[in-house]
């Protein structure tokens, strides 16, 4: 019933079949819903957050989706400044991507504080020597840039373009787009760089502490570029998966190769740069500050396993699979170095957030630990449903890979013999 | 609390805690949420969720009975001087550090409860509303007249009572004293310890008790190594206390269990 | 000229960029965030003429002087009255939030005193000559007990029974010790006066024989972790004997014997009932030194003589008719109920006269609520550390609400003498007697007696006061017999946490930090096996209550260290050794 | 943060800090308005059409692109950077210039479809015939009509209306088909051919002459051009899974959709329409 909205020449599945798909989604969401609520009502006591562990899951979630999601900058970026016209095929659903994280972090953030409220405080006393304002100025504003930029692929869609003033409307703010690519990037480069510094420049937490350039630490860009790496991976795993599910070919097969060399590159650039970061902190900012650095991994189960995880196994390892041109060329092995660099990153963000919070500064703490309960658990699934559902109708309602048609005719060319070939 | 510009002497207030004295009795805990109006304990809070801006914390050397020996070291905002972390995060300057006495002080009422500040601060020393503060009926009317109960949702701490800072302001001034002078106040946990382990005053009156302890070969900070300045000097003759200075040491999972 | 629509707007858009120029909306928006920043339901706290009032806490027998911040009427945070000579300015943490307790949830607000008092008449009715009519004073020497001792003087088979005393007619004399021993007295943590105790701390060397680490232990110049159990066998080593077995070597008991010996004057501390300890005393000198005789408080003459004082263990078993405990004063000394409950006749009628349901409201056939520290107007008598006799008040800083009784009244009514003024004729008697210094607390001067009128020495009473008399220099040094028993732990008693009623605000001390061991909570050695925060039963032969296990390696293995707390002192008494069983 | 609050005073990080945000905060502002701006120009002015087909033919796969003169033969391959509007083509105006098109009259039969060659035609598959009176008729093409077969519904514009060439002459429907047919001329409407009349429109167009209707297809150019649609209706139809192929020398039906049932016949039109 629901065909006219569906952009033509395109297949997708039936209402419902499609309601099949949406259902347990919408559950989970109206869950989560609940969870947040309680949060919201009663108070924070519904967490397991406490004095000592003041951040827990949803701040781990928020620095990693936004470092997920920024592939939607940096694909902008390479597309709409750099002009790499082959991403063309994959921007508009990067687009989507980033929203979607964008806008879920700001929810979760708006459920962890405690005064929500009082939000715009930020705006109207900020102490502009604080990351945190950074990240609020920046991520509010690159969430209405990423509005923005979703709204032509919403008017795109074929019901709505009907209407002269949309249709209109799209095409004017289409030709304007890399204006808001380029504030885009900028903004982006500045929060993700500031998330980053919202741990180094923790002075009373030497596990967190790094020292820097100006005013800012060293995480500050580290986290840049670790999002800059991993964005295209993570846009890469999205398609493919989006690929598997609706069992359609979305995009020619170079687009994937190279989001991957991309990430692959910047990868190899961030696991050095984070190699000496480390081997600077263990030798010298930790332990002039007083604190030998062996000390952070005696505490059970934080080895320096996890260190090396970080850096070798989700770091190295996916960095030099990607690079490889054999390699790349296999679906697999790109897929899974993608996947390898997306929880590297995600590693990275909980051993900022939560390993910083959990080993001890006075020499009479313990070591703490913390697991999140149901309501948090479930505000965190919310933003997992939300983005599944978003993602859902924006693919099938909108125009998220327009390569689709072509490939479509495409693959069916062999058996298509051509009317009197070679007449001319 | 907004600067006071016109300050010409600023006073820096500090403390020495003589641990060798403190017998870890609590009364400047109880003393500290009688005097700042902070709730007793929700139903379900504990050690972890509780509001307490003095923490008695019980340390030990380590050992195992017999050999073991305890000292309790009472542990509140440490009032950094310089870079003071937590001032440095907040996002809306609900932080503020006074330059005519040195307190670092919190503004719940502009607080937003993100909670950057308690994880910027290696003492501990900041604590959250997780819920909405109640008292048993009729107890509210033994609140304290010159501090505003906070809300749920917001970040407290120790203030060194400002409230009472400023009762001795207005006595000064109403003695015609020149507000560009220092005054003389007490905090309550100081006034309320009956050991006399707590003492308190201006550091930069090299005259002032404090000012002499602080300079004492036993006097030690917590965490003097992050350079963060702190003004709460800690006093012991015993070389295992005077340890916990430094940071914790490799391995050693002591897991402190009451304190 | 017309005006068009268009104009309008024109009008309506200069309008709003000119507001723009002016400060009205940036500050309309920074007072929405001032409004913002309160929050309905939180109490705003009452304002008022700001003034200060003092007393005595009758918290415990230390009986600290106070003085109250008050807001009005209302007292809002109460302080140590520096330059007090027996409490010098000290408050313990109870005492600092004492002013809580009226307004404490579990508070006893009201009973039955109509049909208690009939319920008493019919049984004193119905008394056998065998029986008695008995009043338990866990706090005796007040004024009240002496108006309990003249009423059941005039009632026949009247029966005043009061808590084994260390040493009768004697005390302590800290300023005098150069070393104390002490045998698991919490000398540091609210033993006698603290504020005179941390005083007197300057001059002497504590050495504590105590199988915990207590926080006396932790402070004690020198701690001696004698084997649980073992306390009395180093007592006798001390004394002589061998230290075989006490887990401490003999070398060290010997040097610590020599001490005693030597840097005298020197003072033992220990259960009243240990002859050991009175041995020891003997060794050292301490009678008429460290152990001076102490003159009572003078009591009017009408008074004399009243009923004698009974120690429990004179009590014939089931002989207890009627027993009327006057639990209000707090802070006495909790005698196990079991030992209490072989006395009682069958069918006895109990009465506990008492602010909390918490201590022999649990037991008793009735619990009637009385006036709670600081309405209730009561003296206070000298504590145990105090070498000459005092007399203070605590006087009423709340009003009490309706529907309390007096046990005083409730007793002496019950004899039908009138003893409404009997402080203020005791005051008198004082006066009469002419001895003595008075401590005015809000001057904190110090004037003789005798240069006083009795309304002036009651006003400066009744303002907090505090009256010292002067030691007696012909009275002979007391005799050190060995007391009678109180109730023997079977295990560490730790911390205090106040058998009455204590301030929601002690939660900080409890709940919201693992500074002392808060109700139902027992600590053992790691060893034990247990996890923080178990559930476990504390089991003894008297019976069993549910606590929380916390571990803290300063216990040693196989002793159970719990917090004191009526419920818990019922575990005693004639109980053999406690064990902790997982649940 | 801004003038007259309380308790806040001003300093350089505020001014570097609030300015680049405040900066930008404007940059998105006027990008946003700057764009209704213009578009609220572009509907005043009726381009609406216009823009439709630009951004059809943006959307358009890049085979779909190709210049006529690839068609041809002139160029091995060539996109066609006027959107199909020849009008303005420097390229065709040099070929034309080079070799004048052959005068070709009669009709081209292919595949058994007729193109009578008096009329010129669109590569939407409509054609426009210059009538005596100077008007013009527009129809649909062989093809075109095999295509849409007996319409379920065709609205044509009233009399009066303003056609732009590329713009939207009419729509027809056909099962779950309702594609748009791009207009060759542009000029007004002055009749509709109702029932057989063989033409749909008749159009009074802006300008006559050759120049007027350079864009459209003409003489020799009509078969290749046809014979490369019937290779896209051809891929159309077995992208859009049909079985039976119509190359087997087999002359398209005169309804080729009724043929093709259960076809997502909607695809098949919007490729051959070039809506995509």
């Amino acid at each position: 019933m629901d065909k006219e909205f569906i952009a033509r020449g395109v297949q997708r599945c039936s209402s419902s079949r499609f309601l099949l798909w949406i259902a347990p989604w919408a559950l989970l969401l109206v869950f989560g819903l609940y969870s947040a609520g309680l949060c919201l009502v009663l108070g924070l006591n519904q967490t397991n957050m406490d004095n000592r562990f003041a951040f827990g899951l949803w701040i781990f979630l928020d620095l990693t989706v936004i470092a997920l999601g920024a592939g939607a900058f940096f694909t902008g970026f390479l597309l709409y400044i750099l002009k790499v016209k082959e991403l063309k095929a994959v921007i508009n659903s990067a687009v989507v991507i980033g929203l979607v994280c964008y806008s879920g972090a700001m929810g979760v953030l708006a459920v962890d504080v405690g005064q929500p409220l009082r939000a715009w405080f930020t705006f109207w006393y900020p102490n502009v020597h604080s990351m945190l304002t950074e990240v609020t100025f920046c991520i509010s504003c690159y969430l209405t840039v990423l509005a923005i930029e979703y709204l032509p692929i919403v008017l795109k869609n074929r019901r709505l373009r009907e209407v002269p003033s949309m249709l209109v409307f799209e095409h004017e703010l289409h030709k304007l787009i890399y204006v808001l690519a380029g504030v885009g990037t900028f903004l982006s480069f500045f929060h993700q760089g500031s998330l980053g510094g919202l741990y180094g420049v923790l002075r009373g937490r030497p596990f967190a502490f790094r020292e820097g350039l100006a005013v800012w630490p060293s995480t500050f860009f580290l986290f840049i570029l670790s999002a800059a790496a991993v964005g295209p991976s993570f846009v890469l795993l999205t398609t493919w998966l989006v690929e598997k599910i609706s069992r359609k070919k979305l995009v020619r097969p170079e687009v994937p190769r190279l989001l991957g060399r991309i990430s692959g590159l910047l990868l190899a650039v961030y696991v050095l740069a984070k190699t000496v970061d480390t081997l600077i902190w263990l030798n010298r900012t930790s332990p002039e500050r007083g604190f030998p650095a062996a000390q952070y991994y005696s505490w059970r189960p934080f080895g320096t396993w996890i260190l090396f995880a970080e850096i070798v196994v989700f770091g190295l390892v996916p960095a030099l699979m990607l690079l490889m041109p054999r390699l790349r060329a296999r679906t697999g092995w790109l897929v899974s170095a993608a996947a390898l660099a997306c929880c590297g990153v995600a590693l990275n963000r909980f051993v900022m957030t939560v390993q910083t919070l959990a080993v001890p500064t006075l020499s009479f703490d313990p070591f703490l630990s913390y697991f999140p309960s149901w309501q948090e658990v479930g505000t965190f699934l919310a933003v997992v449903a939300y983005g599944v559902l978003v993602y859902s109708f924006s693919f099938r309602y909108f125009r998220l890979f327009p390569q689709e048609r072509e490939l479509k005719l495409a693959e069916r060319q062999p058996e298509a013999e051509p009317v009197l070939a070679g007449r001319y | 609390m907004t600067s006071k510009k016109e300050t010409i002497r600023p006073a820096r207030y500090g403390m020495t805690i003589d641990v060798d004295r403190c017998n870890g009795c609590g009364a400047c805990m109880v003393a500290c949420a009688v005097e700042n109006n902070v709730p007793p304990a929700h139903a379900g809070a504990n050690d972890r969720k509780g509001l307490t801006w003095i923490r008695v914390y019980k340390v030990d050397n380590g050992q195992d009975y017999p050999g073991k020996r305890s000292a309790f070291v009472p542990v509140l905002c440490q009032q950094c001087g310089s870079e003071t972390p937590c001032a440095h995060v907040c996002p809306q300057q609900a932080v503020d550090v006074d330059p005519a006495t040195g307190v670092v002080g919190q503004m719940p009422e502009r607080c937003l409860g993100c909670r950057y500040c308690m994880a910027a601060c290696p003492y501990h020393a900041r604590y959250f509303n997780w819920w909405d503060p109640a008292w048993p009926k009729g107890m509210e009317k033994t609140l304290n007249p010159d501090v505003a109960p906070r809300m749920r949702g917001v970040v407290e701490k120790c203030n060194f009572c400002y409230g009472r800072w400023h009762e001795a302001r207005q006595r000064a001034a109403a003695m015609g004293k020149p507000d560009t002078e220092p005054v003389d106040y007490v905090p309550a946990c100081v006034e309320a310890c009956p050991t006399g382990a707590i003492r308190f005053g201006d550091l930069n009156d090299a005259k002032s008790e404090v000012a002499r302890g602080a300079k004492e070969p036993r006097s030690f900070r917590l965490l003097e190594s992050l350079g963060t300045e702190p003004k709460i000097y800690y006093q012991s003759q015993r070389d295992w206390v005077r340890e916990i200075a430094s940071a914790p040491r490799p391995g050693a999972e002591k897991g402190n269990v009451n304190g | 000229m017309t005006t068009t629509r268009r104009d309008l707007f024109k009008f309506a858009g200069g309008a709003a960029v000119g507001a723009l120029l002016s400060p009205a909306p940036w500050r309309l928006i920074t007072d929405t965030a001032l409004w913002s920043e309160n929050w309905p339901g939180i109490p705003r706290p009452a304002r008022g003429e700001i003034s200060a009032k003092f007393t005595n806490c009758t918290l415990c027998p230390a009986g600290c002087a106070v003085k109250a911040r008050c807001v009005g009427a209302q007292p809002v945070s109460l302080a140590g009255v520096a330059g007090h000579p027996m409490s010098r300015g000290a408050l313990c943490p109870f005492g600092i939030a004492g002013h809580h307790l009226p307004y404490h949830p579990e508070r006893l607000r009201s009973g039955p005193v109509q049909r208690v008092a009939e319920e008493v008449a019919r049984a004193m009715a119905a008394r056998q000559t065998s029986e008695y009519v008995a009043v338990f004073d866990p706090r005796p020497g007040r004024t009240a007990s002496w108006t309990y001792r003249r009423a059941l003087h005039a009632i026949p088979g009247g029966l005043y029974i009061r808590p084994a005393a260390p040493w009768s007619g004697a005390a302590v004399n800290l300023d005098a010790a150069r070393i104390v021993v002490s045998f698991g007295m919490p000398l540091l943590d609210g033993w006698g006066t603290p504020g005179n105790v941390v005083a007197a701390r300057e001059h002497f060397r504590l050495i504590q024989v105590e199988a915990v680490e207590s926080r006396t232990a932790a402070m004690a110049d020198l701690w001696l972790p004698v084997r649980p159990g073992q306390e009395r066998a180093l007592a006798a080593a001390l004394a002589g004997g061998t230290a075989e077995g006490t887990g401490i070597a003999q070398e060290l008991v010997r040097q610590v014997a020599g001490e005693l010996a030597t840097n005298g004057p020197a003072l033992v501390l220990g259960p009243a009932d240990w002859p050991e300890i009175a041995e020891l005393n003997r060794q050292c000198g301490a009678a008429g030194r460290t152990i001076v005789a102490r003159r009572e408080t003078p009591v009017p003459e009408a008074w004399q003589p009243g009923a004698a004082e009974t120690g429990w263990s004179a009590v014939e078993d089931g002989s207890l008719r009627v027993l009327l405990i006057d639990e209000g004063a707090g802070g006495g000394d909790y005698v196990p109920w079991s030992t209490i409950e072989r006395k009682l006749a069958p069918g006895a009628a109990v009465v506990a006269f008492t602010g909390t349901p918490e201590g022999y409201a649990r037991h008793a056939n009735y619990a009637l609520p009385v006036a709670v520290y600081p309405e209730a107007v009561d003296d206070i008598p000298a504590a145990v550390d105090s070498p000459v006799a005092v007399f203070r008040l605590s006087a009423s800083l709340v009003a009490p609400p309706e529907g309390l009784v007096s046990a005083t009244d409730f007793v002496s009514h019950l004899a039908g003498i009138d003893a409404a003024a009997a402080l203020r004729e005791r005051a008198d008697a004082i006066c009469a007697a002419g001895r003595g210094r008075v401590f005015q607390t809000a001057s904190g001067a110090v004037t003789a007696l005798k240069e006083m009128k009795p309304d002036d020495f009651w006003k400066a009473l009744s303002e907090g006061g505090c009256w010292l008399d002067e030691p007696d220099p012909k009275a002979p040094p007391p005799e050190l017999s060995t007391g009678a028993a109180g109730f023997t732990a079977s295990f560490a008693i730790a911390e205090t946490r106040g058998a009455g009623l204590v301030s929601p605000l002690l939660s900080k001390l409890h709940e919201e930090s693992h500074l002392r061991l808060g109700k139902h909570e027992v600590a053992l050695h790691p060893s034990s096996g247990f996890r923080d925060g178990d559930r476990a039963a504390l089991e003894t032969g008297c019976g069993r209550i549910l606590v929380v296990v916390r571990r803290d390696s300063s216990v040693p293995p196989g002793v159970v260290q719990a917090a004191a707390g009526a419920d818990l002192i019922d575990l005693c008494g004639a109980a053999e050794s406690a064990r902790v069983v997982r649940l | 943060m801004l003038p007259w609050n309380y308790g806040f005073e001003w300093n350089t990080g505020h001014i570097i800090f609030l300015g680049a945000f405040y900066t930008v905060l404007v940059v998105v502002a006027t990008t946003v308005i700057n764009a209704m701006w213009r578009s609220r120009g572009a509907l005043r002015q009726q381009k609406a059409d216009e823009i439709r087909w630009d951004s059809d033919f943006h959307d358009l796969p890049a085979s779909d692109q190709v210049c006529r003169h690839v068609l041809t033969g002139e160029f091995r391959s060539r996109q066609c950077p006027n959107a199909f509007d020849c009008r303005k083509c420097q390229t065709h105006a040099g070929l034309l210039a080079k070799f004048p098109p052959a005068r070709a009259a009669g009709e081209e039969e292919i595949f058994g479809m007729q193109f009578p060659l008096d009329r010129l035609y669109h590569r939407g598959h409509t054609w426009a015939h210059p009538e005596a009176d100077g008007t013009v008729t527009l129809g649909l093409d062989e093809l075109g009509q095999r295509l849409i077969g007996v319409p379920d519904a065709v609205d044509l514009p009233e009399p009066g209306v303003r056609l732009h060439v590329n713009g939207t002459a009419f729509r027809v429907r056909k099962r779950e088909a309702d594609v748009r047919v791009l207009s060759p001329v542009d000029g007004e409407v002055v009749a509709r051919g109702e029932g057989g009349a063989g033409w749909f429109l008749k159009v009074r167009p802006d300008a006559g002459g050759e120049p007027a209707f350079r864009h459209l297809l003409r003489g020799t150019e009509v078969r290749p051009w046809m014979l490369r649609e019937m290779e896209r209706l051809q891929l159309a139809l077995t992208a859009e899974g049909a079985t039976a192929t119509l190359a087997d020398g087999g002359v398209p039906v005169n309804d080729i959709g009724a043929s093709y049932p259960e076809m997502n016949w909607d695809a098949v039109c919007g490729e051959m329409f070039l809506e995509p």
